[in-house]
């Protein structure tokens, strides 16, 4: 009996030790942990603008998140985008289906927390006084700006691969054309669809302006020698100039797809190709909405 | 509040599901996708043929993107006029649920809402079988390698641990389930995600430890012995582990841990038959053992590559 | 019962005599698994370390408090504890290093090879002697996944620690996930071969 | 083992004829790799040098054969390494290896060099000469295989490239179609089979299940609907014949009694078509037979042949 | 003529090679200067010596009895001397105690006339037939009177004589069975008359016509029992006694017991003669047709020789041996023994000695096993022989017990259907001893 109380009490005391460690473990990283996700993020959205540690991004640009949301109320679907605004705090824009615009809630919530998305989710539903659960995170946009000028956009996605899922992220400019696209994650075949990484494939896309994402197919045929050095120009190492050029000339072709790698190629190429031309879309609208209310954003 | 939660998700059930359901009875009796880009629809009763292939009658997005209509190109009519096939004028991407909504088809009729998915059952199925061959734990995963080696010798040893690696991966997948969603993620416990599993691990096995030695002696005397190494493995333990990663649910979780158990009795059993041909072979003895284990394993997986890629459902 | 091996000695044992990967067989899913580069085996050998460390001390201090009966769930709770520690913290400051170990570091709670030490030395030994030897074999994993991963990561990338050093890639095979297999079981026969010829000489 | 090899040379000669010289250049670079390892492997492993006794040479040949007619001369020879040390000799030599040493050396190439074992096939020399390809990019003119072809475009691809039966059937009976260097002169196989079965080398057992089996899946569920597949163009592309006479039938690797066998087959059978029809690659005979290739050995454990009579018992014994 | 009846599983058909001595008629060789007479020539407790060291003896007399346990008498084949007490070669045992009888040149052949035996019972028979030393001629030597005298539990119905003679060469009963079918058939008589049973069958593979047509004549002057002569498929082991006894009677005797537990008894042709002479003639066994074979001999018989006759001078009463002879066997080619000495003496069981050249044997060395499988077709058993082999060469003898090791009677077809020449009689030999101990 007594042994029983001794295991128990030692016990007892060994797990709460072990939660006081775990728990201040947890409490010292978890801020960290948003951070570094955050500055990470920062860098590839950086590096897709062509902006380096060297060659950082200049003081005047900004860069402004747009969250966009699915409210199921009523069997009704609407869709919501939480947009900064240009002095404080933000505002929540409800458009319906067809493109109409709804209302237009001001939220009110600390700019560093709204990058979590359960406090941003909690602030959102408190306004609008909904239940949580019937507010679904779809994906985020960043707006890049230069002096308030639109400089281009940012968007992540993911679409189904050969294997699994093949998460991007795209930099477009005003016009919808590609500016660069990042594989963030995938779990392609090494060798195979696992070069869809690789700056002769991914960089294809960059230069693609909409008119020519639209009609985007796959082609068999093989890269073009000359196409391939403009596209991995860090390793062959030619000329601005010329990389400028051979890309005005590949500008509107389909991409080459990757040797006995169709499958990923396509999915890629489809994958992109949906991400633009939805935004381009959603875009359009959300733009009307906010010159028609008149809404201060600062993009 | 969890009342509320409850009454919530039932309204939320009836306005999605009840309306379905109904039309599902009135007038769509069947929806399904085709080729890769179509949707076929079946009627309980002929629909009039000028409206049935008007593109206006049809609304149709996937289900995460309500705001992005998807272009019809072109509506075949079925013959008997039961049913329509729509093709879109892009490839469908199926692993999304899609919502269409028919309008205007039969006079004095609400509009209707019908989900297109892929078989749920099949889709159940595919991840048991996904578990089970296509990402093997132990060939295309990499995971319980230490027992896997250690107990792969005799095929009676194969089985017995092998089957007692299922029920205890079974049960204590279940569990961690049950904890993961209703207490670590609702009070942000996240952190004590490896303590809790481990914990639950042990919990299984000594619980099946003590009910096979109450209920079935014999077999305990068989099994006993496999379950004081279950605990330190990391093939029992990854698996509540993905599951946490990726957000399965109930029955997700039963066919997922069904398959990665069902899966490591399968490498154990097809191992433990290959390495007991290979105890009778001239093997050098610098490959004596283990190294040898590992050359065959590793030719294993390199045939276990022929499921990579692999859909079913 | 103390160990008479100087604190030298406790680490060479757990780099060559037992070594925990070639020598005793022990955690083998992270040496098959992401054993594809040498950096992975270092930043996998450095939580290992770390948890193999911090729980042997712990079990050498509270030794005399851990009841006999209790002692296996003490040992899982104490190295799931350190477990969640090293993988908050890889996960928070080194995410990419993180993101490609994936669900290894918190399988190093299922180690056979830490609780086996906790058990034959940890929880008999001085503390001093257990963190040397949980030292050793810390560097003793450590060693053997970057033997592994310089292998692969050499003949698949040829690369060396992320550093371009054949300049071409010999054997995309060798980064290949079922390479790591044979890789093991290649490594593990040669160094069967050289204690062979090892014990061979000493007889002659 | 010489009267297989004599089997494997029409299709061999055949194939010189639809792809032309260089496959008999890859074909001897194979043989003789696997067999200058054989000898190698057993002189290093302490045992007698037995490469007169023609095993390697089938391994060199099959191996040969389950590769696309222009890959680099350089594959073969790792292959055979694989093939041949890796997958029989480190297993204790001849009769002791699990796996097909042909195919686990096929399985390595396409994981190791994934982009020239999957592209490339060359289209069939209707009317050149067997030298056309020699010094050829094989970029330039490298073509799909008809299941390739099937499982990206769909069937309607397939008969615009090759034609519309009953001239597809013939064609490729014939082996005019791009596939590896042995697996397309359909007719030149089933003959070498047929005949191996005559003189009693190998059973029926293991081909018939596998090929019906293939083609009753192909069937059932190849097509656009239930039951409209095509399942003579199944067993006439891949290696489905290739491997159905060959590969799945090599003694060591497959199982030694005949309900055994025909599960085996059916195995086989059932996995290609999976591999074919939802799988990652177009083609799936050569590693549903290497994944049947362990169940083998779980089948005979299972299927012990019939004993004569049983010890009564109280004869003791179990 | 009734179909031709066989056993169902398994069997080959190596060469018949019969040809050699099939229509040679049975010769009486002359006995020799000196015999070697084994002392242990059936199964069980070898024989002690009767007689003293330069003891006179008659043909005929009793030289060696078995005091306790199975055994049967030896008698003398010759009249003589006893010259020594020594030891022989043997074929399986390397060497074995004998008895060196220093033959009398002068003595004139024993005499032997007809009695009466019709009035005799089935016990009284039984004790002629021990008192003869007749053990089965054709198989292992497993004593004659215990096979007559089977256990109560077990009602014995049929009488399966075995004329079968599968093995390649040998010709031995097929000469007797055509020169010697009414004695044969009177034997048979007695035989049932000591089982008490009325039913018998000879079984004749189907490639002597000769004998089936000799013993089917003889048969039919028989009235009072029905004595059927069974035509059987020409297949190897037909003349193994349970593949026989399946054949004729489709009954399967189970492992490890005996034919008796299914109501049969199975004597070979050869012993029927003997019993005929050991009941009609009161003759003793002592000498015995053998067929003397192969390319290796000059001369091929078939001959009458006395127990003890040493293979030596049956190769000089033959004519020598050619200079291409590369293996001598006892017995027939598939499950015979080679013998390294022709200083071997014919025993009770000797069947026939082949003197084989190199085209008949194949002398290349064995390979691995490739599992090909096809002596797992041919095995009459129901064995995997390729896995009992290879346990035995990864040393593993002692496990072969679970594939059933001891139900195998070393017919030898898995050694000759394997492509890779292994010796799998002599594995599966080896097994059984290990797995004994």
């Amino acid at each position: 009996m007594k042994d029983i109380s001794t295991i128990i009490i030692r016990l007892t005391l060994a797990c709460i030790l072990a939660g006081v460690v775990m728990g201040l473990t947890f409490i010292f990283t978890s801020n960290a942990k948003k951070h570094n996700e955050h500055v990470k993020e920062q860098k590839v959205m950086a590096s897709l603008l062509g902006y380096s540690k060297n060659h950082p991004m200049p003081e005047s640009m900004a860069m402004h998140e747009v969250y966009r949301y699915v409210i199921t109320k009523d069997a009704n679907l609407t869709v919501g985008y939480l947009v900064p605004l240009q002095e404080q705090g933000f505002t929540f824009i409800t458009i319906d289906l067809d493109g109409r615009f709804l209302s237009a809630t001001p939220v009110e919530i600390q700019p560093q927390l709204v990058i979590d998305e359960n406090e941003r989710q909690k602030a959102i539903a408190t306004r609008l006084d909904l239940d949580p659960q019937f507010l679904r995170y779809a994906d985020k946009t960043i707006i890049v700006t230069d002096q308030g000028r639109r400089q281009a956009y940012l968007l992540t996605g993911a679409f189904p691969g050969f294997k699994t899922f093949i998460s991007v992220m795209l930099a477009l400019d005003p016009s919808f054309t590609i500016l660069g696209l990042e594989i963030l994650e995938h779990e392609e075949d090494p060798g195979l669809g696992g070069e869809i990484v690789q700056d002769y494939f991914k960089n294809q896309f960059k230069g693609k302006p909409f008119t020519a994402i639209k009609r985007l197919e796959v082609t068999k045929t093989p890269l073009p020698d000359e196409y391939r050095q403009a596209l991995e120009a860090e390793k062959s190492g030619i000329s601005k100039k010329e990389i400028t050029a051979i890309q005005e000339q590949y500008k509107d072709h389909d991409i080459y797809a990757l040797t006995g790698a169709t499958i990923s190629s396509d999915a890629v190429t489809r994958g992109t190709k949906g991400i633009v031309r939805k935004f381009a879309y959603r875009i359009a609208i959300l733009d009307q909405v906010i010159q028609g209310q008149n809404i201060a954003v600062p993009f | 509040m969890k009342k509320i939660m409850t009454r919530y998700t039932l309204t939320l059930l009836f306005l999605l599901v009840l309306p379905g359901l109904v039309w599902a009875q009135d007038l769509v009796t069947d929806k399904s996708f085709g080729a890769d880009n179509e949707i076929i629809i079946t009627f309980s009763q002929p629909v009039a043929p000028q409206a049935a292939v008007d593109s206006a009658t049809y609304t149709v997005y996937e289900e995460p993107d309500p705001d992005i209509r998807l272009q019809i190109k072109e509506i075949i009519l079925a013959e008997d006029e039961k049913g329509v096939s729509l093709i879109f004028s892009e490839p469908l991407n199926t692993t999304e649920s899609h919502v269409v909504t028919i309008a205007d088809l039969l006079p004095d009729e609400e509009p209707t809402t019908i989900i297109v998915t892929k078989s749920y059952l099949g889709y159940l199925i595919g991840i048991l079988l996904s578990a089970l061959l296509i990402n093997n734990f132990v060939f295309t995963k990499y995971l319980g390698l230490c027992v896997f080696f250690g107990t792969s010798k005799r095929k009676d040893t194969a089985k017995g641990m092998g089957f007692t690696f299922t029920i205890v991966m079974v049960v204590s997948a279940i569990m961690s389930w049950f904890f993961y969603q209703y207490i670590l993620t609702p009070f942000d416990l996240n952190f004590l995600q490896i303590v809790v599993f481990i914990g639950l691990v042990s919990l299984t096995v000594q619980a099946v430890d003590t009910i096979l030695r109450k209920v079935n002696p014999a077999l305990f005397n068989s099994f006993g012995v496999y379950l004081v190494l279950v605990i330190a493995n990391c093939v029992i333990i990854a698996v509540p582990l993905i599951l946490a990663d990726n957000e399965y649910n109930f029955l997700e979780t039963f066919m997922l841990s069904l398959g990665a158990g069902g899966g490591f009795l399968l490498a154990l059993y097809l191992m433990s038959s290959v390495r007991e041909r290979m105890d009778l072979a001239n093997i050098p003895p610098t490959f004596k053992g283990v190294p040898i284990a590992f050359i065959v394993a590793g030719q294993f997986a390199l045939a276990f590559l022929g499921f990579s890629g692999l859909q079913i459902f | 019962m103390a160990t008479d091996k100087s604190n030298m000695q406790l680490v060479v044992n757990g780099i060559l005599n037992e070594n925990p990967i070639f020598r005793l067989v022990l955690s083998m899913c992270p040496a098959v698994g992401i054993s594809t580069t040498m950096m992975n085996g270092l930043m996998l050998g450095v939580a290992v370390l770390f948890v193999q460390v911090f729980s042997s001390v712990t079990i050498a201090i509270f030794k005399d408090y851990i009841h006999p009966r209790i002692r296996i769930p003490t040992y899982t709770l104490t190295i799931a504890t350190w477990v969640t520690v090293i993988d908050l913290v890889l996960a928070a400051f080194l995410p990419e290093a993180y993101a490609k170990m994936g669900i290894f570091v918190k399988l190093i709670v299922a180690f056979a090879i830490i609780t086996m030490r906790l058990e034959m030395f940890a929880s008999k030994e001085s503390v001093k002697a257990s963190l040397w030897d949980g030292i050793g074999m810390g560097l003793g994993f450590m060693a053997g996944m970057m033997a592994i991963g310089f292998v692969r990561e050499l003949l698949g990338m040829g690369t060396l620690m992320g550093y371009d050093i054949l300049g071409f890639k010999p054997l995309l095979f060798f980064i290949l996930p079922c390479a790591g297999f044979f890789v093991v079981g290649l490594m593990m026969a040669f160094f069967n071969y050289i204690e062979i010829a090892y014990k061979k000489a000493k007889q002659a | 083992m010489w009267t297989v090899v004599a089997c494997l040379l029409p299709p061999l000669l055949m194939s010189v004829f639809i792809f032309g010289i260089q496959t008999l250049i890859i074909t001897a670079v194979s043989v003789l790799s696997c067999v200058a390892m054989e000898a190698i492997s057993q002189k290093v492993l302490g045992r007698r040098v037995t490469i007169t006794d023609g095993s390697a040479v089938i391994t060199g040949l099959l191996l040969a054969f389950v590769i696309p007619p222009g890959v680099p001369y350089l594959l073969p020879v790792l292959g055979a390494v694989m093939a041949i040390y890796i997958g029989k000799h480190l297993l204790g030599g001849i009769g002791y290896n699990i796996f097909n040493p042909a195919l686990l050396a096929r399985a390595f190439l396409l994981a190791t060099f994934p982009v020239a074992m999957t592209s490339s096939w060359l289209p069939p020399l209707k009317e050149s000469s067997i030298f056309a390809y020699m010094g050829t990019s094989i970029d330039a003119v490298s073509a799909a295989t008809p299941l390739a072809l099937l499982k990206a475009e769909g069937m309607t691809a397939v008969t615009e490239a090759f034609g519309a039966a009953p001239n597809i059937y013939t064609d490729f009976l014939l082996g005019w179609r791009p596939g590896t260097i042995g697996e397309t002169s359909g007719l030149l196989i089933i003959l070498g089979g047929l005949y191996l079965i005559y003189r009693g080398y190998i059973t029926w057992h293991i081909p018939v299940s596998m090929l019906a089996t293939i083609a009753l899946l192909t069937w059932a569920f190849g097509g656009d609907t239930t039951f409209s597949g095509d399942p003579i163009l199944a067993i006439l592309s891949g290696g489905a014949l290739l491997g159905a006479f060959f590969m799945a039938t090599d003694y060591t690797s497959s199982p030694t009694n005949k309900s055994s066998q025909l599960i085996y087959g059916i195995g086989i059978g059932g996995l290609t078509v999976l591999i074919r029809l939802k799988g990652g690659y177009p083609e799936g005979v050569c590693y549903a037979i290497l994944l049947m290739n362990p169940v083998s050995s779980v089948l005979d454990s299972w299927f012990k042949p019939k004993r004569f009579a049983p010890p009564l018992a109280a004869g003791g014994g179990k | 003529m009734t179909s031709l009846l066989t056993f169902p599983k398994g069997g080959i058909h190596p060469p018949e090679l019969k040809k050699l001595t099939a229509a040679l008629a049975i010769e009486v060789m002359p006995p020799a200067d000196e015999l070697e007479i084994i002392l242990g020539q059936h199964i069980g407790a070898p024989c002690t010596a009767t007689v003293e060291k330069s003891a006179e003896i008659q043909e005929g007399d009793l030289i060696g009895e078995v005091k306790k346990g199975l055994g049967v008498p030896l008698h003398a084949p010759v009249a003589g001397k006893i010259k020594a007490f020594g030891m022989s070669g043997h074929p399986m045992r390397i060497s074995a105690p004998s008895i060196t009888i220093q033959t009398d040149k002068e003595a004139a052949a024993r005499l032997y006339t007809r009695k009466e035996w019709s009035h005799l019972d089935s016990k009284a028979l039984l004790a002629k037939v021990h008192g003869a030393g007749i053990v089965g001629i054709g198989g292992a030597g497993f004593p004659s009177h215990v096979k007559l005298s089977p256990p109560a539990h077990s009602p014995i119905d049929t009488l399966i004589l075995n004329g079968a003679e599968c093995e390649p060469y040998i010709t031995a009963d097929h000469r007797q069975m055509v020169e010697r079918s009414a004695d044969m058939i009177e034997g048979a008589k007695i035989i049932l008359k000591i089982l008490g049973i009325k039913k018998c069958f000879i079984g004749i593979e189907n490639n002597k016509p000769d004998a089936i047509a000799a013993m089917t004549e003889a048969a039919a002057a028989t009235s009072d029992v029905a004595i059927t002569v069974q035509p059987l498929q020409v297949k190897y082991p037909q003349g193994s006694e349970k593949q026989l006894i399946q054949a004729i009677t489709g009954r399967k005797v189970p492992a490890a017991a005996l034919p008796s537990t299914v109501g049969v008894v199975v004597h070979n042709v050869s012993t029927t003669i003997a019993i005929h002479d050991a009941v009609v003639l009161e003759k003793p066994l002592y000498e015995k047709v053998i067929t003397i074979s192969g390319q290796g001999i000059r001369r091929p018989a078939n001959l009458l020789v006395k127990v003890g006759t040493k293979i030596s001078d049956i190769v000089a009463y033959l004519g020598g041996i050619t200079p291409g002879v590369a293996k001598v066997v006892m017995g027939g080619p598939m499950m015979g023994f080679a013998v390294s000495s022709l200083d071997i003496p014919v025993t009770k069981t000797t069947s026939a000695v082949l003197f084989l050249t190199e085209e008949e044997v194949d002398t290349k060395p064995h390979s691995q096993c490739i599992r090909c499988g096809w002596c797992l077709k041919v095995c009459p058993m129901g064995l995997e022989p390729k896995e009992i082999a290879i346990h035995v060469e990864a040393g593993r003898a002692q496990d072969t017990k679970q594939f059933g090791v001891f139900e195998c009677f070393e017919c030898g077809s898995c050694a000759y259907v394997c492509p890779a020449k292994r010796p799998l009689v002599q594995f599966l030999r080896l097994a059984k001893m290990k797995a004994t101990n």
